[in-house]
């Protein structure tokens, strides 16, 4: 495998792939824990770390696991490098734990992890398997990143805790609440579409 | 992908195989669990403290108690409260004289628990302050708790004196409607939040019915503990 | 320990506190098996008893755990032993009822990665529930994930013939239409709690 | 508590827990065993997912189950690239299969611009429901009435309405999954192989008079196809030639040459062939309002 | 002669096509909106307009975007309008009732494919978008009949868009009703106990909704509707006996702690929600009967939700839950067609 | 069975206060609608039309096998003779309607767009039309299908719509027994009246026409159904009724279908066709009085049937009424009989709910046509259609009680299977009442033509 291919393993998470605007995968933490853009980016990068080694483990494994018992192991896997992400949270600081709240704990149960795990990085070699979900992990925090901006400019009027519109700003509450969460990430979903017929009507515009 | 018919993996195996993997993994969580102890557990110290300060402000020392139905016992030394305990931290100053205690209330708010930090001042028998440990309520409803001068006012003094018999608090500590607190040992509510104060109300209650009786008795101990 | 009552914790649940409406708990099983009423019921149902056994055997495994003080095993322990649960289950189905499988056939693994599933497991344990109140979250966790699926499915369906511009349909018109249950599901507040 | 105590309780505790867990699944996946053939997931993924039909199997998932068990050659999949027909082939180690493109062609060259109107249909834009209604309002009643069904339910896009109101295939596109077959309500469509060349594009019974005067490119049954055709591969049958593809459909140009409407065509590159002696027809606007007969 | 032309059958209508039906929901608002601004003055009257037109804007908005023929002249979008301005205090101010507009037209229409394709009701999802957004600003409340109410309009109403609206209590002060406690009957009986008179109700005389204070004006708006047969006549009557039936049930076991169906019936927005609101056609179910059932759902879920839930009001909860379920109790009552057995499809 | 007085009774009462709602309602069956009449028309007489200069004689007039032409081009036919023989028992032979010369045997345009075999015979205009040939036989003591036989004979098809052979109809299929023969004089249909004018100036032939069906059928009782619209009907048959009191006259809502077999059934009898059922399963056999009539004149007689009753009206039309047909007359030429060719832009076939519109005016008046409305231009704007707004009235108008949304919005998608499968989509007998209440114009009937013809093909293909 060349480099150039891994990048594009690479970049294939993040865009063509894209784990929640385009599989639509791991939606509990998409929509739980970005309330704000700090809780968004630290879910992501948390969900990208246990991806990336576990993916890797996985990878090295891969031939010494008996069929039967793959799922329990790519769990048991997982669910260590979770462990550890918690408590290296823990350790750096408690706000964020109590912000992130049951939901570090619960990458685990992340679709994407498993699905990765068992349709990717069981089938190749350790290098493409993790590149592909690191990509996969930026893509997820790109997403993350995206709705947690709306939801805290919107809900707070705030920008990574910064005020941008001044004291007499009046917050849209419903953000940060659960409905807020499915409407910012339904306008996403519909920005994603949109851009994509664009893309595809350009194509089919130029004349074969 | 070449050999198609798959033969049957033993039981062996397979035992084998997840076992090991059970033992690496539970292995890297102890190494992870116990070389992280320390700074998480430094880490929680320093949030108690802060938040006790922000309602002690002077203070100095914060010391954690277990108060059981025996008597009080400190904790240090425990690394698990004995299971009837009811956790309380005791607040000296500069001078080492114990001016307040600190216990955690909690109970369900309009979205989550509503966890919060309260002062006791035991020579007053009053509830002099109260902080937010954790809530996910409503921000700019339920989180007025928190900034709401009136609300706030309620704590000043919130009479929380025992009965006669010792056994429970003479007057219940309960939250009432906007603009009809008639006792001061009632709380009144945040108007458009008065779930959220109810929250607040009951769990400070029920909190302070389980320890006060409990502590009242053992003061000394604690005045004479640093 | 916890002093909510059973009754409480069960409605609360299913209404105010839904796991997937207000608490965001198994979104991924909601958003992708809800397309049809058919497959929603017995995903469903198939969901709520895995966080039933999933709750059961998370109260015990728990005990042992605080007996032998490794509290810090416990995401592991509880995602291990639901996945070889639904492994299990999988397996049962298959060999009993292969029609039934053939329709859920992809979605069956999916309960292992339902967030739901370990959410009860992990919830339950940080609140320090009683048995009696574990049961009564994991059966209102349960019912709650399938009352929302349902009505999902229900509307689905009928989305499915209205015309729904291109550019929403698919996950977009699925995530908006969670949104507007999560929004009506907000008038039960204070239903269950408290007082 | 030690560190060391504490790895080797957790050991021992995780040992036990996945051994014990290993040890049900083992057990589980005995007896519960069903055996599925791999290749089959591995074909599916391979197919298109159309589900279409096209190949005669229940969709997709059975038509993976059918090659593997070597009830059906991989080729018979319209719908896929070749490419990927060559793949599955390969994975199961069989012959491809020789199935010869098979396209959607259509009975009918009456568009707007030769074929009159009796009566104006209003209502909802689907040919089977101007059908339903009167017949549509085409005075030759067998014709295309152009409002397109077809083109609604072909999945790949196959066929668009030209300018006349007539449906064109793409047979690049065409999978001949029979869709616009099944939907027509005049049954103008029909799944034939590429290699069958002529064809009568009319499927007008009435008197040649009445036929002509309805539409002008009709066949008329004039018979100079039959005439001209190897013998036995054309006969008149109700008022129109009838080719008889049993007999050697690929011969044989001349026997198009003849024809006064245009109504018998060869289809030969992708192009569709009239003979020298059929009207030119250069109109491009619909027929005025017709006259009461 | 030329063309004859050819028409399906049947080839006669009853004439009462969708503009029609919709005009004539309009005029029965007519008299609920100018009661409404009677009430409150100017701030009602901008309310109403700025809410409308943000609805009508939003439509063409909509068809533009989608390309299609502007679909202003079936007049859905002015029903909606008019009733989610119904619902929202007078005092709201008028960018918060502009956003309500555009979130009940887009977020609860147009992205389901627009007039009848909507699952839940346009305007209920409009309110209750402000009302998690807004909370604060949904929940001020001002005197009914002020003196000067059409001299000027209540301060919060012209707040400046995005920005927080100021404190009224000064402004209520001046208004020279000191006793004003800004609670809505539902409140004053949920946290003091204390029932409005039914005369209160009948005339407007109470502290709520631009559109929910005459309860006589509603109905007879509602059966000018039904008599006319524009809406389901079943649905408002299931609605108003379930609750009846069952807040009598409760008054009967605890008339101290339960308050008299006539009190249950007439406070909050229980009639504009029944006879306006719950019978939007696109929201509820068709057959017969999931319609019966569905208005008792929506009764018993307000009931519930004002008995023992955290919110004072819970009918526009109530139908919006009611809307989800919509299509379940549609498919489980298909109505039983002639000649065929048993009672399901 | 009721006493003669109790149903003039009934009669008079609604006719004096027809939609008297205090007091005791008339019967009827659930749902349906209540449409514009439009029944001017009832109150003129029958009127003769002239002989068109060239008649178009369809050879398939009824539903069933299609007729055998027996002439020859250029053969001489006169009025009255066979010129196609019934092709087995569900055929009826083709009588010459005129006397003339038989010019072609050519397809002429149908009712359904298709071209249909027909004779076309030269009318000699200056013959006097009698009824030539006639054939009458014996009928003392003939019952059942020796009786049915002898009817196929005068080729008789239901005019009640349905075209269904009158003789083939009337004999109960194995193992049913028939108790009730019902006798359709609703008229339920907008517009139309020729059934009322038969029953005001044929009561005679009908009740003798209800005496052979029962015996064919071997019904113990006749009921006539008559709509509360109609009280001169009402009165001449009840003055007609035979003294016996096995044939009775009920009368029932004014209200749109009430005439269909399966509402008509119900209102009478309170008994619900099965689905999928023909009504002889439960006991009931339909005719329409138009048909009974028809029976009654032409049987004794041995006449073959070569004209009919049509109701020819609309806003086109200058001259409206009931007029007798020969069959086979061109459409161009009763139109330009009545006045209104030069006016008429939509022509239906039958009437305003479930006519149909026809393509060319060369179609002749075949056995089945009950009525020609000429409508003038319709408002150039076509009437704008709008989603489906879930209103349910068409739900609420059904008299099947099926579920038009439902299937309209499936039939939008194309789930034709699904309606069928699960929605009942055979069942519709294409009413008309739900796309007449729909306000947002949504051709839901058409639609479930279109359903049920993209089936029918698909059988046929398969
Ligand atoms: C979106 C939304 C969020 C809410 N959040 C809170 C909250 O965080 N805390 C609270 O006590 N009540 C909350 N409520 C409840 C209402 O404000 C409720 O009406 C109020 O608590 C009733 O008390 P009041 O009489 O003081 O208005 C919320 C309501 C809504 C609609
Ligand atoms: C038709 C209608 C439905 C309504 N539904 C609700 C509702 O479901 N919830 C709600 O809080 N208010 C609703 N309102 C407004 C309430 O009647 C009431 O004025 C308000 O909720 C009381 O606010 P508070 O309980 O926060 O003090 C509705 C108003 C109308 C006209
Ligand atoms: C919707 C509908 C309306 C009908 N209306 C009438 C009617 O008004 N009068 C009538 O005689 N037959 C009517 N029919 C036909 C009857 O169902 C039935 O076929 C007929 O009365 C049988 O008599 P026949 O065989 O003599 O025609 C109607 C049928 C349908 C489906
Ligand atoms: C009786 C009746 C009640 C209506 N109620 C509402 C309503 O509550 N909210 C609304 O947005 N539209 C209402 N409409 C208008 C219309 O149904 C609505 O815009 C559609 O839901 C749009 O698809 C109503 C219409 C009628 C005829
Ligand atoms: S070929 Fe058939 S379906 Fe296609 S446009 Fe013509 S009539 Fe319609
Ligand atoms: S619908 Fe017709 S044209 Fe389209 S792919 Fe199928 S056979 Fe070909
Ligand atoms: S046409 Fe069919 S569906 Fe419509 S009302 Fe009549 S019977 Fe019912
Ligand atoms: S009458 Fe028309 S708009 Fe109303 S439900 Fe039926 S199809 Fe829909
Ligand atoms: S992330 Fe929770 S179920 Fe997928």
């Amino acid at each position: 495998m060349s480099v150039p291919s891994n990048f594009d393993e690479f970049l294939d998470g993040i865009w063509k792939q894209n784990p929640i605007f385009v599989m639509v995968l791991g939606m509990c933490p998409t929509l739980a824990v970005t309330v704000s853009a700090v809780n968004a980016i630290s879910m992501g990068l948390a969900t990208t770390f246990v991806l990336g080694a576990s993916c890797l483990l996985v990878s090295l494994l891969r031939h010494a696991i008996p069929k039967q018992v793959r799922i329990a192991s790519y769990i048991l896997i997982i669910a260590t490098f979770v462990t550890v992400v918690d408590y290296a949270i823990q350790a750096i600081s408690l706000d964020l734990y109590e912000a992130l709240g049951a939901y570090i704990k619960l990458i685990v149960a992340n679709c994407i992890l498993l699905g990765r795990a068992e349709a990717h990085a069981a089938k190749n070699p350790p290098l493409p398997a993790t590149f592909n979900a690191i990509g996969m992990g930026f893509g997820f925090t790109l997403g993350l990143f995206a709705i947690g901006c709306v939801r805290e400019i919107l809900g707070a009027g705030k920008l990574f805790g910064i005020s941008l519109f001044g004291e007499h700003f009046q917050p849209w509450v419903v953000m940060v609440l659960p409905p807020g969460g499915f409407f910012v990430l339904a306008g996403w979903l519909i920005v994603f579409a949109a851009f994509e017929q664009y893309k595809s009507k350009r194509i089919q515009g130029v004349p074969s | 992908m070449s050999d198609t018919k798959e033969k049957q993996t033993s039981s062996f195996e397979m035992v084998r195989a997840l076992g090991l993997v059970s033992v690496i993994c539970g292995i890297i969580i102890v190494g992870i669990y116990q070389f992280t102890l320390p700074a998480a557990d430094a880490n929680r110290k320093l949030a108690l403290e802060r938040q006790v300060f922000k309602i002690l402000p002077d203070a100095k020392n914060v010391v954690t108690y277990y108060a059981t139905g025996k008597g009080i016992i400190a904790a240090q030394g425990h690394d698990k409260p004995p299971s009837d305990a009811v956790v309380f931290y005791a607040v000296y100053d500069s001078a080492k004289k114990l001016m307040g205690i600190a216990a955690e209330a909690s109970s369900a708010g309009y979205a989550d628990q509503v966890r919060v930090l309260y002062a006791y001042d035991p020579e007053k028998q009053v509830i002099t302050g109260i902080g937010v440990i954790s809530m996910r309520e409503t921000p700019g409803i339920g989180d007025r708790i928190l900034t709401d001068k009136a609300f706030l006012e309620n704590f000043a003094a919130l009479d929380v004196h025992l009965s006669a018999d010792l056994q429970s608090l003479a007057n219940a500590v309960k939250t009432v409607k906007h603009g009809t607190r008639s006792g001061l040992w009632q709380i009144d509510a945040i108007s458009g939040a008065t779930v959220t104060s109810k929250a607040v109300g009951r769990g400070i209650n029920e909190s302070a019915q389980a320890l006060l009786p409990r502590l009242l008795p053992q003061l000394d101990k604690l005045r004479k503990a640093s | 320990m916890n002093n909510d009552t059973v009754a409480n914790i069960l409605l609360t649940t299913i209404l105010p506190g839904n796991f997937v409406l207000a608490m965001f708990l198994g979104m991924c099983p909601f958003l992708g098996v809800s397309q049809k009423l058919s497959t929603a019921v017995p995903m469903g149902i198939a969901t709520a008893f895995v966080i039933l056994v999933a709750s059961v055997s998370a109260y015990f495994l728990n005990m042992l755990l605080v007996h032998f003080h490794l509290e810090f095993l416990s995401v592991i322990t509880f995602i291990t032993v639901i996945a070889c649960t639904v492994q299990l289950v999988e397996m049962f189905v298959k060999k009993t009822f292969p029609v039934l499988f053939r329709q859920l056939g992809i979605y069956l693994p999916l309960i292992t990665t339902n967030c739901a599933v370990l959410g009860v497991a992990l919830f339950q344990t940080a609140r320090n529930y009683s048995f009696a109140q574990s049961l009564a979250y994991s059966i209102g966790g349960g019912a709650g994930f399938t009352l929302a699926l349902i009505l999902m499915a229900g509307l689905r369906e009928r989305m499915q013939l209205s015309n729904v511009p291109t550019l929403v349909q698919g996950a977009a018109i699925s995530v908006i239409l969670g949104g507007l249950l999560s929004l009506s599901f907000m008038g039960f507040a204070g239903i269950g709690g408290g007082e | 508590m030690g560190t060391a105590y504490s790895m080797l309780v957790t050991a021992a505790f995780m040992a036990c827990l996945g051994g014990l867990l290993a040890f049900f699944l083992s057990i589980a996946s005995k007896r519960l065993y069903v055996y599925e053939d791999p290749r089959i997931d591995l074909v599916e993924e391979l197919l298109p997912h159309a589900n279409c039909g096209a190949c005669g199997t229940a969709g997709c998932r059975n038509f993976a189950e059918q090659t593997v068990a070597g009830q059906i050659e991989p080729a018979s999949c319209t719908v896929n690239t070749a490419e990927q027909n060559k793949h599955i082939a390969a994975l199961l180690g069989v012959a491809m299969g020789n199935v010869e493109k098979r396209v959607a062609r259509l009975a009918c060259a009456g568009g707007h611009h030769v074929a009159k109107m009796r009566a104006r249909y209003r209502g909802l834009t689907s040919c089977r429901a101007a059908s339903v209604a009167g017949g549509g309002g085409k005075n030759c009643s067998w014709g295309c009435l152009g409002l397109g069904d077809c083109a609604d339910v072909c999945n790949f896009d196959a066929i668009v309405i030209d300018r006349h109101g007539l449906p064109v295939v793409d047979l690049a596109k065409c999978t001949a999954c029979g869709d616009c077959v099944d939907i027509c309500p005049k049954n103008l469509f029909f799944i034939h192989g590429v290699t069958k060349k002529l064809w009568i594009a009319c499927r007008n019974e009435d008197e040649p008079d009445a036929a002509e005067a309805a539409c002008e490119v009709a066949c008329t049954a004039c018979g100079r196809c039959v005439v001209d055709g190897t013998p036995e591969l054309i006969r008149l049958e109700k008022n129109l030639a009838v080719i008889d593809y049993e007999k050697n459909a690929l011969d044989n140009r001349v026997a198009i040459e003849r024809c006064p409407t245009g109504a018998i065509v060869w289809f030969e590159g992708g192009l569709t062939f009239k003979g020298k002696s059929a009207k030119k027809i250069i109109r491009i606007e619909s027929l005025p309002a017709p006259l009461e007969v | 002669m030329s063309h004859t032309e050819l028409r399906a059958a049947p080839h006669q209508h009853s004439g009462n096509d969708v503009p029609v039906i919709m005009r004539n929901v309009v005029y029965a608002l007519l008299p609920i909106c100018v009661f409404s601004v009677w009430q409150y003055g100017l701030s009602a009257a901008a309310l109403i307009l700025v809410v409308t037109l943000a609805c009508l804007l939003a439509e063409r908005i909509n068809n533009f975007v989608s390309g299609t023929a502007s679909t202003l002249s079936d007049w859905s979008a002015v029903i909606t309008g008019i009733l989610l301005a119904l619902t929202l205090p007078p005092s709201f101010p008028l960018w918060m009732g502009a956003v309500a507009g555009l979130s009940a037209i887009w977020l609860g229409k147009s992205l389901f494919g627009g007039l009848g394709q909507n699952p839940f009701n346009p305007a209920l999802i409009g309110r209750a978008f402000v009302q998690a957004a807004f909370p604060t600003a949904i929940s001020t409340w001002v005197p009914a009949f002020s003196l000067n109410r059409f001299a000027g309009f209540i301060p919060t109403t012209l707040t400046a868009p995005f920005m927080l609206p100021p404190d009224i209590k000064h402004w209520i002060k001046l208004q020279g009703l000191d006793a004003f406690t800004g609670a809505t009957p539902l409140a004053r009986w949920k946290f003091e106990n204390v029932a409005a008179s039914a005369m209160e109700f009948l005339t407007g005389q109470v502290t709520a909704c631009a559109g929910e204070t005459s309860a006589i004006l509603i109905l007879l708006c509602g059966l000018y509707l039904a008599v006319r047969k524009f809406l389901d006549w079943r649905i408002p009557v299931a609605v108003m006996g379930s609750v009846t039936l069952l807040s009598w049930l409760f008054h009967l076991a605890q008339p101290a702690r339960y308050p008299s169906p006539s009190f249950m019936l007439l406070s909050g927005g229980l009639m504009l929600g029944a006879w306006f609101m719950a019978t939007d056609m696109a929201s509820s179910p068709i057959t017969p009967r999931g319609i019966w059932l569905y208005g008792a759902l929506i009764g018993i879920l307000t009931v519930m939700i004002r008995y023992f839930g955290g919110l004072t009001e819970g009918v526009m909860y109530a139908i919006l839950i009611a809307n989800a379920t919509a299509p379940l109790l549609d498919q489980f009552n298909q109505p039983r067609v002639l000649g065929a057995k048993g009672s399901k499809s | 069975m009721r006493p003669i007085s109790e149903n003039l009774n009934c009669g008079l009462q609604s006719s004096i206060d027809m939609s008297s709602f205090f007091k005791k309602r008339v019967a009827t069956f659930e749902h349906g609608i209540h449409p514009d009449y439009h029944k001017e028309t009832g109150s003129l007489p029958i009127q003769r039309l002239p002989f068109a200069p060239k008649l178009y004689v369809p050879l398939s007039q009824h539903v069933g096998k299609p007729a055998i032409a027996i002439v020859r081009v250029g053969q001489e036919v006169l009025r009255g003779e066979v010129i196609a023989k019934a092709d087995g028992m569900f055929s009826l032979p083709i009588h010459a309607p005129a006397t003339g010369i038989v010019e072609a045997i050519l397809p002429v345009p149908s009712d359904s767009g298709a071209m249909e075999m027909a004779i076309i015979i030269r009318v000699y205009q200056a013959d006097g039309q009698e009824i030539r040939v006639r054939n009458p036989q014996n009928l003392d003591g003939l019952t059942g299908v020796a009786l049915a036989m002898i009817m196929q004979q005068i080729g008789v098809a239901g005019k009640g719509g349905a075209v269904f052979p009158t003789h083939a109809k009337l004999i109960p299929p194995n193992g049913c027994v028939i108790d009730t023969l019902i006798v359709n004089g609703s008229e339920c249909e907008p517009f139309l009246t020729c059934d009322h004018r038969i029953m005001v100036e044929r009561a005679q032939h009908i009740m003798t026409g209800i005496d052979f069906a029962r015996r064919v059928c071997g019904a113990p009782r006749a009921i006539i159904g008559v709509e509360d619209n109609k009280p001169d009907a009402i009165a001449a048959l009840t003055a007609a009724l035979p003294g016996d009191g096995s044939v009775t006259v009920k009368v029932v809502e004014t209200k749109y279908p009430q005439g269909a077999a399966e509402t008509l059934t119900y209102t009478l009898l309170g008994r619900e066709v099965p689905v999928g059922k023909r009504s002889s399963s439960i006991g009931v056999v339909m005719n329409n009085v138009m048909t009974m009539a028809y029976v009654g004149k032409l049987l004794p007689l041995g006449e073959g049937m070569t004209e009919r009753v049509v109701t020819v009206a609309g806003p086109a039309v200058d001259r409206p009424g009931n007029y007798i047909v020969p069959l086979g007359t061109p459409l161009h030429f009763l139109l330009d009989s009545v006045g209104a060719k030069s006016r008429a832009k939509e022509v239906i076939l039958g009437g305003p709910m479930m006519g149909i519109a026809i393509a060319s005016l060369d179609t002749p008046v075949t056995k089945g046509v009950c009525g020609v409305l000429a409508f003038g231009k319709k408002d150039d704007t076509e009437q704008r259609t709008y989603p489906c707004i879930h209103c349910g009235k068409c739900v609420k108008a059904c008299p099947k009680k099926l579920n038009p949304t439902q299937m309209g919005m499936l039939a939008a998608k194309r789930e034709y299977e699904l309606m069928a499968d699960q929605f009942f989509l055979a069942e519709c007998f294409e009413c008309g009442c739900c796309s007449y209440v729909c306000p947002s114009h949504i051709p839901l009937v058409q639609q479930f033509r279109v359903a049920k013809s993209f089936l029918k093909d698909r059988k046929t293909a398969a």
